[in-house]
């Protein structure tokens, strides 16, 4: 049972990872192309994450599994904004 | 042990103290360290010389599974070579590196890094194991690097990159031979390695740690890097560049084809190394010829006498081993490495300060300092005289035994390209001697202390008593040396 | 998984690293390099773990992607001016492609040539229990060859000594690295602050963890390096400057109590780094402690860089 | 062992990628990558050296380790004198290494 739900989620990440890279290389500029990573990625890591966490053997490991989660969320978005910054200068420089 | 430990960690302990410690605390701490590692290298030698080679099994734990340290006379020779010239350097350099003299960063970083590059050196000297050497000739690298960059001028700084790439390329080959030997054999132990059981890709091993240790020693043809960074540093750190560093990763070489595998010394490979020990002679000896600094003429004489070091591979190694001659070709180029250093400290020192009092290290520009400056001048001609091999320098012992085992074993060839090398040594000095003793010349010069001027002295007449009492250093030589060499006369 | 799909996962990440290695040293233009690069080191991470070295893989992630690869841009990000200079050789380097293509052939017929040594050896297991700790890895790092390790601290040294020795004559008395300006309230400057207490949680536990599972001074000094670099990026502490007194005596806590410690066995316990039994384990954790200390300050200044004035370079 | 053999020669390639980058490359940033990529390359095969017997051997992960940490401190000193060189030389080459335009 734990062993199908894993496979279910983690697959389930992976088809939004797949999206979310589609979009990197299909969107014309950095900020649709922000969107598209950001968006799936994070959905995506989530899904995997929930995935593993059946895998667990105490709540203590999902614990860490979950702010695994947190933290590459938090770091995803930060560095999504610092991008997009950037990229906002960049231009109004240009 | 107690000695060897000493050795091993003041100086480490010191340039952490360096590092840490309020400037004003650390030109006393500094005195004492030197001192007392000076104290120690001289006691860990008396301990050899009287009770033969001293071990040391790192954290009680013996090979394979630990470290094991070991002082035979090799390595305490160079222990104590590292200890009298590092007590010159910074006897030299008090004055010198201070934050008036050279600027806070050059008067802050010197010190440490001298210290370091003491620590890494008697590392390398008495350490038994493959991969331990690896650690420590990093260190010796980046500490040595950092003294070329502390001159600061666009040169230093290219010269100081270009050292640390053929270094850095260096120690890969050497580290890939270290993984394959452990690879095959499961340990890093020199003598647990020189009893193993040969495997295939021994030879392949040898030759990538070879190749590696040989860019590091600066054999022709991998002493490009050398000159610009041994003339680009200020002139305390060049005299331990070249006085020093090239001989860590010939000891580890020696350690190699003598201790560790002699059993793939063959004649084909001892002889190319012999080949590339003569065109660095005739060519490093060439190239100083048409200098018209002192510093790259100095310098270029490095390239030129570290391939005297290389003629012990065809006249002791390998099946050679066990002839009459072969004691004497290894004590020779021990020897040789010896004088070249002390030699060649003076003469990075007098260079500096011939430089400090003309402002300039251009031939021209030395002329008839001897009036001004002539202890300088003594030195710089003492050392001379052990370059040139003349007796009855220590220079002169070590072209000596070359010479003779090298007619014992009738390998004549090397014999000429040492007398070659002689004479070419003769006229690359000349150049600068007949400047310094110029008769014209030598006005508005600074003066230079006379403290300052001594040590220079000390040094190169150091190298000139080493062949004096050529005898005691030749027994103490020969205290564990390698089975595969130990029949002598 | 059975064996088959696991050996196509090996082969399919060697491909991927080996393809992604190319890209590093044949890619057009040296971002492309070093972003590429990046890439590599997680890669091999992951390839750690395939071959069961959980220790490295940790590192190679912290130190060798994650550390160099924060270097690399640093250091690419201040030369794009230089960029327009030439990168690769004009057609190709025959003599280097000989050089590079002879090395990888001789050790690729080195491994199918290599016996397979004795065991581990009944040293290792003898050793083991009388080690003070339970990672095998740490043992070795910290007991048996603790030597190397001592040595490998204070290479870190002497490499920032190096790069301080870079500075300019005037910069010196200025605060390490570029100035940094966070804009107050922005995006990083709330980062910086969410981050290090977390940040400074996993490198303590990385530490702790090391005594008996994958983890040790080095993973966890360099995830408080990071931590401290993001402080500094997000305006939280200012870089200090060379000499403060407090920053000197972290930089070398950890090689002194090493090197005490070790004269402190040679005359309690008969030899030098000798680690008497029954107090081995608060000695190494001590041990480790301290290097943590050194090992996160200076990998942080060598990240940061040589000191440097306003509006200079 | 089939796998091992996969990761070793991948090691091996690395090795002579990272060599021929080193030699082959003008780009003093790109030669440090290279530098670092040969140093990786042998791990790898260190590391699948170290896995054939029974149980993995913890001295070469221990070294490996200790590789790792030594070729950051060089790669660091290097990328300092990269950006000194370009400060002081205004290009990121060795002197007398530039082909001719």
């Amino acid at each position: 049972m734990a062993d199908l739900a894993t496979l279910l989620f983690t697959a389930l990440g992976l088809v939004f990872f797949a999206a979310g890279t589609v979009g990197l290389i299909r969107f014309p500029d950095t900020f649709s192309r922000l969107h598209a990573l950001t968006k799936a990625d994070n959905l995506g890591l989530g899904f995997i994450a929930l995935g593993v966490a059946f895998q667990a053997e105490s709540w203590a490991q999902v614990a860490r599994i979950a702010l695994i989660w947190v933290l590459a969320l938090l770091a995803a978005g930060a560095v999504a904004q610092l991008v997009a910054r950037a990229a906002l200068m960049r231009r109004g420089g240009a | 042990m107690s000695a060897l430990l000493a050795c091993l960690v003041l100086p480490l302990l010191g340039a952490l103290a360096a590092v840490a410690l309020p400037r004003r605390a650390v030109a006393a701490v500094l005195a004492g360290v030197v001192a007392l590692t000076l104290v120690a290298a001289v006691g860990l030698a008396v301990a050899v010389h009287s009770g033969g080679v001293v071990r040391l099994a790192l954290g009680g734990w013996s090979p394979p599974l630990g470290i094991a340290l070991a002082a035979d006379g090799l390595g305490a020779a160079f222990v104590l070579l590292t200890a009298l010239v590092m007590a010159g350097v910074a006897a030299a350099a008090r004055d010198e590196m201070t934050p008036q003299g050279a600027g806070p960063r050059a008067a802050f970083g010197f010190w440490p890094l001298m210290l370091l590059l003491w620590g890494a050196l008697n590392a390398v000297f008495l350490s038994r194991d493959l991969f331990n050497l690896y650690v420590g000739i990093e260190l010796l690298t980046l500490a040595a690097v950092a003294l070329v960059a502390i001159g600061g001028r666009a040169e230093a700084i290219a010269a100081a990159m270009r050292y640390l790439i053929f270094a850095l390329a260096g120690s890969l080959l050497y580290l890939a031979g270290v993984v394959l030997i452990y690879g095959a054999h499961g340990t890093l132990d020199i003598d647990l390695v020189a009893a193993r059981d040969a495997a295939a890709p021994d030879g392949l091993a040898l030759a990538l740690m070879t190749a590696g240790l040989l860019v590091k020693t600066a054999l022709f043809p991998f002493h490009v890097w050398l000159p610009p960074a041994h003339a680009s540093a200020p002139a305390p750190a060049s005299a331990l560049l070249s006085a020093l560093v090239p001989k860590a990763s010939f000891v580890i070489l020696l350690r190699l084809w003598f201790e560790a595998m002699p059993d793939l010394g063959t004649d084909r490979a001892l002889l190319l190394l012999g080949v590339l020990g003569a065109a660095a002679i005739l060519w490093g000896s060439l190239r100083a010829l048409v200098q018209a600094r002192l510093k790259l003429i100095v310098a270029y004489s490095t390239v030129a006498q570290l391939g005297y070091l290389f003629l012990v591979f065809p006249l002791a190694g390998g099946a050679a081993g066990a002839q009459p001659w072969t004691a004497g070709a290894w004590t020779g180029a021990i020897f040789q490495a010896l004088s070249h250093g002390l030699a060649k400290a003076a003469m990075f020192l007098a260079a500096g300060l011939f430089m400090a009092a003309a402002g300039s290290d251009r031939l021209g520009a030395l002329r008839g300092l001897a009036r001004v400056m002539p202890m300088t001048a003594f030195a710089f001609a003492l050392a001379s005289v052990t370059l040139i091999s003349l007796p009855p320098s220590g220079g002169f012992t070590a072209k000596y035994l070359l010479m003779t085992s090298s007619f014992a074993a009738g390998q004549w060839i090397w014999a000429l390209v040492m007398t070659l090398g002689g004479l070419l040594t003769a006229g690359y000095l000349y150049r600068p001697m007949a400047a310094l003793f110029a008769r014209e010349g030598g006005e508005g010069v600074q003066t230079v202390a006379r403290a300052r001027q001594a040590v220079p002295l000390v040094l190169a007449g150091l190298a000139i008593l080493l062949g004096i009492l050529s005898a005691a250093p030749f027994d103490f030589l020969q205290i564990g040396r390698p089975e595969a060499a130990e029949e002598g006369p | 998984m059975t064996a088959a799909l696991g050996l196509a996962l090996d082969a399919a990440l060697c491909a991927l690293i080996l393809g992604v290695a190319l890209a590093v040293v044949a890619g057009r233009g040296v971002f492309r390099a070093v972003v590429f690069f990046i890439v590599y080191g997680l890669l091999a991470a992951v390839a750690w773990v395939r071959l069961d070295a959980v220790n490295v893989a940790l590192a190679e992630a912290a130190i060798g992607a994650g550390l160099t690869g924060v270097l690399l841009l640093a250091a690419h990000g201040r030369l794009r001016r230089a960029e327009a200079a030439q990168d690769l050789a004009h057609g190709m380097p025959w003599s280097a492609a000989l050089a590079g293509g002879a090395l990888a052939a001789a050790l690729g017929w080195a491994w199918f040539e290599m016996p397979i040594p004795v065991e581990p050896g009944p040293e290792l297991a003898e050793a083991l229990p009388r080690a003070g700790v339970g990672n095998p890895v740490t043992a070795v790092l910290l007991n048996f060859r603790a030597w190397d390790t001592l040595l490998e601290s204070i290479v870190l040294l002497a490499a920032l000594i190096g790069v301080w020795m870079l500075a300019r004559e005037g910069d010196w008395r200025e605060p390490l690295g570029r100035p940094q300006h966070a804009r107050p309230g922005g995006v990083m400057a709330g980062f910086g602050r969410v981050l290090p207490p977390v940040g400074l949680l996993v490198g303590v536990w990385l530490v702790w963890a090391g005594a008996d599972h994958p983890g040790g001074a080095f993973q966890g000094g360099t995830v408080l390096a990071a931590v401290g670099l993001v402080a500094v990026l997000a305006g939280v502490i200012r870089p200090p400057w060379i000499g403060a007194p407090l920053w000197q005596g972290a930089l070398v806590l950890g090689p002194a109590v090493f090197l005490l410690a070790g004269i402190a066995g040679a005359v309690l316990a008969g030899g030098f780094l000798t680690l008497p039994e029954g107090f081995a384990k608060p000695a190494i954790v001590t041990i480790e402690v301290a290097l943590t200390v050194s090992i996160a300050v200076t990998l942080a200044f060598l990240v940061l860089g040589p000191p440097e004035a306003e509006g200079a370079g | 062992m089939a796998a091992l053999s996969i990761y070793a020669l991948t090691g091996a390639a690395l090795v002579g990628l990272g060599f021929f980058g080193l030699l082959a490359a003008r780009h003093l940033l790109r030669r440090v990558v290279a530098f670092n990529l040969i140093g990786s390359g042998l791990f790898l095969y260190f590391g699948a050296a170290a896995t054939r017997g029974a149980a993995p051997d913890p001295v070469p992960q221990a070294l490996i380790i200790t590789g790792i940490v030594v070729a950051l401190a060089a790669s660091a000193l290097a990328v300092a004198l990269v950006v000194a060189q370009v400060r002081a030389a205004g290009r990121a080459t060795l002197p007398e290494e530039e082909d001719a335009p």
